[in-house]
């Protein structure tokens, strides 16, 4: 389960963010993205997870490898916890929600609805459907927003078990991961340099 | 794919998620029309088939419109995009849900309103019977326009604008069945064209949705 | 000027309509494009100074 | 340059050239063709002896509608070629060609409902070709509707080619249903002013200038509408450009 | 509160802002109603008048689903309640965006619309008049409503069917007007009834519609 | 500008969350509200903002002096980054946006739409908002989510500001909001004690 991003350019709104994008990341490895806001992470992460596709480059992962979990947790507000879990469990024909339920400490809570968490609730709720997809590569885009410490050292603890099993997290954060033992990579220094946008036949200048 | 089923039919069920609201505005249309037209009997009787058509028409059209905003909104469908089930699965599945939860309520409300119309007797039959080929053409040609414009803010009556016309060869042949059958004439014509419009959509139109929808993902 | 006879109103309201809406359409597009023309000059003048400057 | 095929000219660079040099001539001739044609249909034409003086509107009325019909056909192939090839200058074409087509379609209904009002006696009647004709316009209408209400150009692009070419099978489909949900007053398809009778030389000489008039501004209206779309798309990139820098 | 006025209908008129989609709407269904009930010229003269002002009432209703629900979904209902303007002046200035940028074009594009209904000449006159006075009541009995649904996922169409009866005395003496006045007859009682209802709702509604509001933030 | 709160309980769908809530906020002053996920900071905010009616206690300052940001940054996506701000000055009132796009480094932002804004950007821009309010009592829920480090110090320093001139500012957060000398109230001591529902005639037991 290895991903391996080699001389990725990639654009938002026609305009190339970042260039030359290159790394791997085998089983068992976690990657943090750094850079300052609006340097593009949030582009990086939605064009690896194919939501959007590349300028250039090439990005090699086994197919329905991948998992995505953006700044929306995609919960419908008036499913319950176990509800909402369970249909992504459906959904990745995974078996059973508890080990996610407990893992993310929302047991309690699990009969309650979407829209009466608090917005740390709803993140580990975000966190658990990554564990319940059973994909092995996980992209998360800020994972521990919201989250207090204790939940966050929580988060720290799955993705470690996560990692020991095989899987790999490519995650953009600003912020404590509680998972020190990740590489960091800085985008600074992929920024793209200003250039015409490409593909309208090379902007026909 | 079932689970995604199962899954739209309970919200559209639970508070709020908008099982009835169709209904709702159906009748709504149909008390709104003699207001508005005057009561006399024979002026309904006329209009009856073309309005309760219509009526059906309209409130599958406003039940359609979040059929994917809502998804897109709270990133659902990013997330249904990279599951390992083909997004054209999705739109279909999305579009029975819809004809599930809005069309065959309307089905069966629509004799109701017949009599509220003053419809002949000889229609009610073909009524039922033109609906119920016809109301799936328009859940699938809705999924395609609310795919068209999911991720829009306000998209709700650019939909209608778009879809609307589309309805149009529906909306002809599901009135036409009803006026013959009504008149006592013969209506094998324009029900098999209806069959054929809702099935030719139900065949080709998911796969344009489905594109439409990766376009805005992106 | 033609008789038009008892459609004088008729004819002439068809010519003069068409027409104005012939002639709005064509102003429309070609003061777009001026519009539209004047904005790429100054971008790409200025672009082009930013470049030598 | 190479002697390329037909695609070479979907390069903005070299159909900003090629439209630069035509558009002038484009244009002349369809400003000739329109003001000579409708001044040889108004003044030089004899009155019918059933319509009178109304048999003039024909000379709007006909060529707007075949201008309207085909250019819904153009945007029909243009689409095509974009979502095929992806060449931009065939998306934006059919982006042009939209508000176009669509005053044509309303010049059409216009000039028909002036016309109805004396022929039939009423503005407008539910005539299965005057039917297909309104639909159309609503087709053209949502098109443009959803040109503008999407930002990003690609992405407009693709989805207002996908719903050209639903919409086409759809109004394909309403104009046979229109035909089958009723029968019509207007006429049919032949350049024949009553049934029967084949139309008189003296219309149908300048009815042609007419129409080849009408043809050749929108052609002229559709490149130039092209080239100012082009060069929009180049400003924005640009812009781009500089922002970036900053 | 004019700052709030500008920015409305400066988002009513960016793209996908929704501005002259109720006309769209309203045009469309003036298209769909011969499509389902026939041609036939006298039976279109003689619903013109209801199916008009049901066709300006359905286009309003529309295009004021999401009256609050954009600001509220985006937090700026919060913002506007804590701002130092009073709620009901919100309520009162949306009202009036929403009619300027819904009700207005409605009345312009109405008599093109009774052309291809067929309406009797005499009738134009009174169609303007009795939008004009009546579409204002529309758009507030609407904004109302809308502030009753703020905050329901797929509010959309529980707000018809909040709304649609209370517009049922609009379209009422709305329609009275034409139908007489197409026939002839004296229509000043209908027409005094249409502008006391505009002016007892914009007189009240507000109030109710923040008070509304208030409750649903919370 | 002083805000006091005493005795406050506030409730979130008929739970008490909270209950004895007291401090007061002298101008000048900050106090950052910590506390376990779910414990009711966002609650707690919204009473003192007024968008919610507390259980009982006394919620004490001079009328239209609070401004409240939560969650949401209330900007209208297809608004300019300007338009956005200069709205929100017209409803309160204030002359000029330009300090505010400066404070919160957006002036080359200004020109663009809200939607094509990253997730820091917007919140920037959420914060830029507080500063053309114009109001000395600042309600904040989680200013720095989504924040690099050198926003984070912008931040700061644009809260000390306010504070130096007398405003105050209550915030909430699990992280680091650049301002260490704000004080810092524990909510988890104020837990509401698990009891029924009050209000409905006290649960009529
Ligand atoms: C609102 C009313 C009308 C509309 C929308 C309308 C629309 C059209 C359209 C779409 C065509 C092109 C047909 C095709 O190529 O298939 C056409 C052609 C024509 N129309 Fe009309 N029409 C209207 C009224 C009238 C009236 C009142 C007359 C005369 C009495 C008339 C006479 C003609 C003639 C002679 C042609 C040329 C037919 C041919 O040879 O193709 N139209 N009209
Ligand atoms: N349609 C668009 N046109 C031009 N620029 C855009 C468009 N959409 C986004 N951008 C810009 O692209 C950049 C990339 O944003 P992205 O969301 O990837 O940043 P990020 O690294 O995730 O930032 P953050 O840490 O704030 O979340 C931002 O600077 C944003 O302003
Ligand atoms: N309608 C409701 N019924 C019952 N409990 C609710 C309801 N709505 C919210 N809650 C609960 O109220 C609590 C208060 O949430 P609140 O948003 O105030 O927490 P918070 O301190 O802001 O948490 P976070 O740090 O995660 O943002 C949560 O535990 C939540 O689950
Ligand atoms: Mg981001
Ligand atoms: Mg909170």
């Amino acid at each position: 389960m290895e991903l391996a991003v080699s001389d990725l350019t990639c654009a938002r709104g026609g305009v190339p963010l970042l260039e030359g994008v290159r790394f791997t990341l085998p089983a068992g490895a976690a990657l943090v993205l750094r850079g300052p806001n609006g340097c593009g992470k949030t582009t990086l992460l939605r064009t690896i997870a194919g939501l959007q596709p590349q300028l250039s480059g090439t990005i090699d992962c086994p197919p329905d490898a991948i998992t995505y979990a953006g700044h929306a947790d995609g919960l419908k507000a008036v499913l319950t916890v176990a509800e909402n879990l369970a249909f992504w469990a459906a959904i990745h024909g995974t078996p059973g929600i508890d080990a996610a339920l407990e893992a993310m400490n929302l047991t309690d809570l699990a009969a309650r609805q979407a829209q009466h968490l608090s917005a740390g609730q709803k993140r580990r709720l975000g966190l658990a459907r990554l564990l319940v997809t059973g994909r092995p590569i996980w992209l998360l885009d800020e994972p521990t927003v919201s989250l207090d410490t204790a939940s966050v050292a929580l988060f720290g603890s799955v993705a470690r078990t996560h990692l020991a099993r095989g899987g790999t997290a490519l995650m953009a954060s600003h912020i404590d991961l509680g998972l020190n033992e990740a590489r960091v990579l800085d985008l600074t220094s992929y920024r793209a340099a200003p250039r015409l946008p490409q593909g309208f036949d090379e902007a026909f200048a | 794919m079932i689970a995604l089923l199962l899954r739209d039919l309970r919200l559209a069920f639970r508070a709020g998620g908008g099982f009835g609201l169709g209904l709702g505005f159906f009748l709504v249309l149909a008390v709104l029309v003699p207001l508005g037209v005057g009561s006399d009997p024979r002026t309904l009787a006329l209009i009856a088939p073309g309005i309760l058509w219509i009526g059906a028409l309209l409130a599958c059209l406003l039940s359609l419109d979040r059929m994917f905003a809502l998804d897109h909104e709270d990133g659902s469908l990013d997330l249904l995009a990279t599951a390992p089930i083909p997004l054209e699965g999705v739109v279909a599945v999305k579009a029975l849900a819809h004809w599930l939860t809005t069309g065959l309520p309307l089905v069966l409300m629509a004799p109701l309103l017949g009599v509220l119309l003053n419809l002949p007797g000889a229609a009610y039959g073909w009524l039922i019977m033109s609906l119920l080929l016809g109301t799936p053409a328009l859940s699938v040609i809705g999924a395609f326009g609310a795919a068209l414009t999911v991720g829009l803010k306000r998209g709700g009556l650019l939909l209608s604008i778009l879809v609307l016309p589309l309805y149009i060869p529906t909306l002809i042949y599901g009135a036409e069945v009803v006026i013959r059958g009504a008149q006592g004439l013969d209506t094998t014509t324009p029900l098999l064209l209806l069959a054929g419009i809702t099935a030719g959509s139900a065949a080709i139109l998911p796969f344009a949705a489905a594109l439409a929808l990766r376009v805005n993902l992106r | 000027m033609p008789d038009l006879g008892a459609y004088t109103v008729e004819v002439s309201l068809a010519y003069l309509g068409s027409l104005g809406l012939l002639g709005g359409l064509t102003l429309w597009v070609w003061l777009r494009g001026r519009r539209v023309r004047a904005d790429l000059d100054l971008i790409e003048n200025r672009s082009e100074r930013n470049r030598h400057g | 340059m190479s002697n390329g095929s037909l695609w070479e000219y979907a390069n903005p660079v070299k159909f900003m050239r090629l439209s630069g040099q035509v558009l002038p001539w484009v244009a002349g001739l369809a400003a000739a063709c329109v003001v000579g044609g409708l001044f040889w249909g108004f003044f030089l034409t004899p009155d019918d002896f059933r319509q009178g003086s109304t048999v003039k509107i024909i000379f709007l009325h006909v060529p707007a509608a075949l201008v309207a019909i085909n250019a819904w056909v153009m945007m029909l192939v243009a689409s095509l070629v974009w979502l095929i090839r992806r060449h931009h200058v065939a998306a934006l074409a059919a982006k042009a060609a939209a508000p176009v087509g669509a005053v044509m379609t309303v010049i059409g209904l216009f000039t028909g409902a002036v016309w109805g009002q004396p022929m039939w006696g009423t503005w407008w009647v539910w005539d299965p070709r005057l039917t297909a004709f309104l639909i159309l316009f609503l087709f053209y209408l949502g098109y443009i509707a959803l040109w503008s209400a999407i930002e990003d150009a690609e992405t407009a692009a693709d989805l207002t080619a996908v719903l050209c070419l639903v919409g086409t099978v759809f109004a394909v489909l309403s104009r046979y249903a229109a035909f089958f949900w009723s029968q019509g007053l207007h006429q049919g398809a032949s350049l024949s002013l009553q049934p029967g009778t084949r139309m008189d030389w003296a219309y149908k000489a300048p009815l042609y200038v007419c129409m080849a008039g009408f043809t050749l501004l929108f052609l002229a209206l559709l490149l130039a509408g092209t080239r100012t779309e082009i060069r929009a798309r180049r400003s924005r990139a640009l812009m781009i450009r500089e922002r970036m820098a900053a």
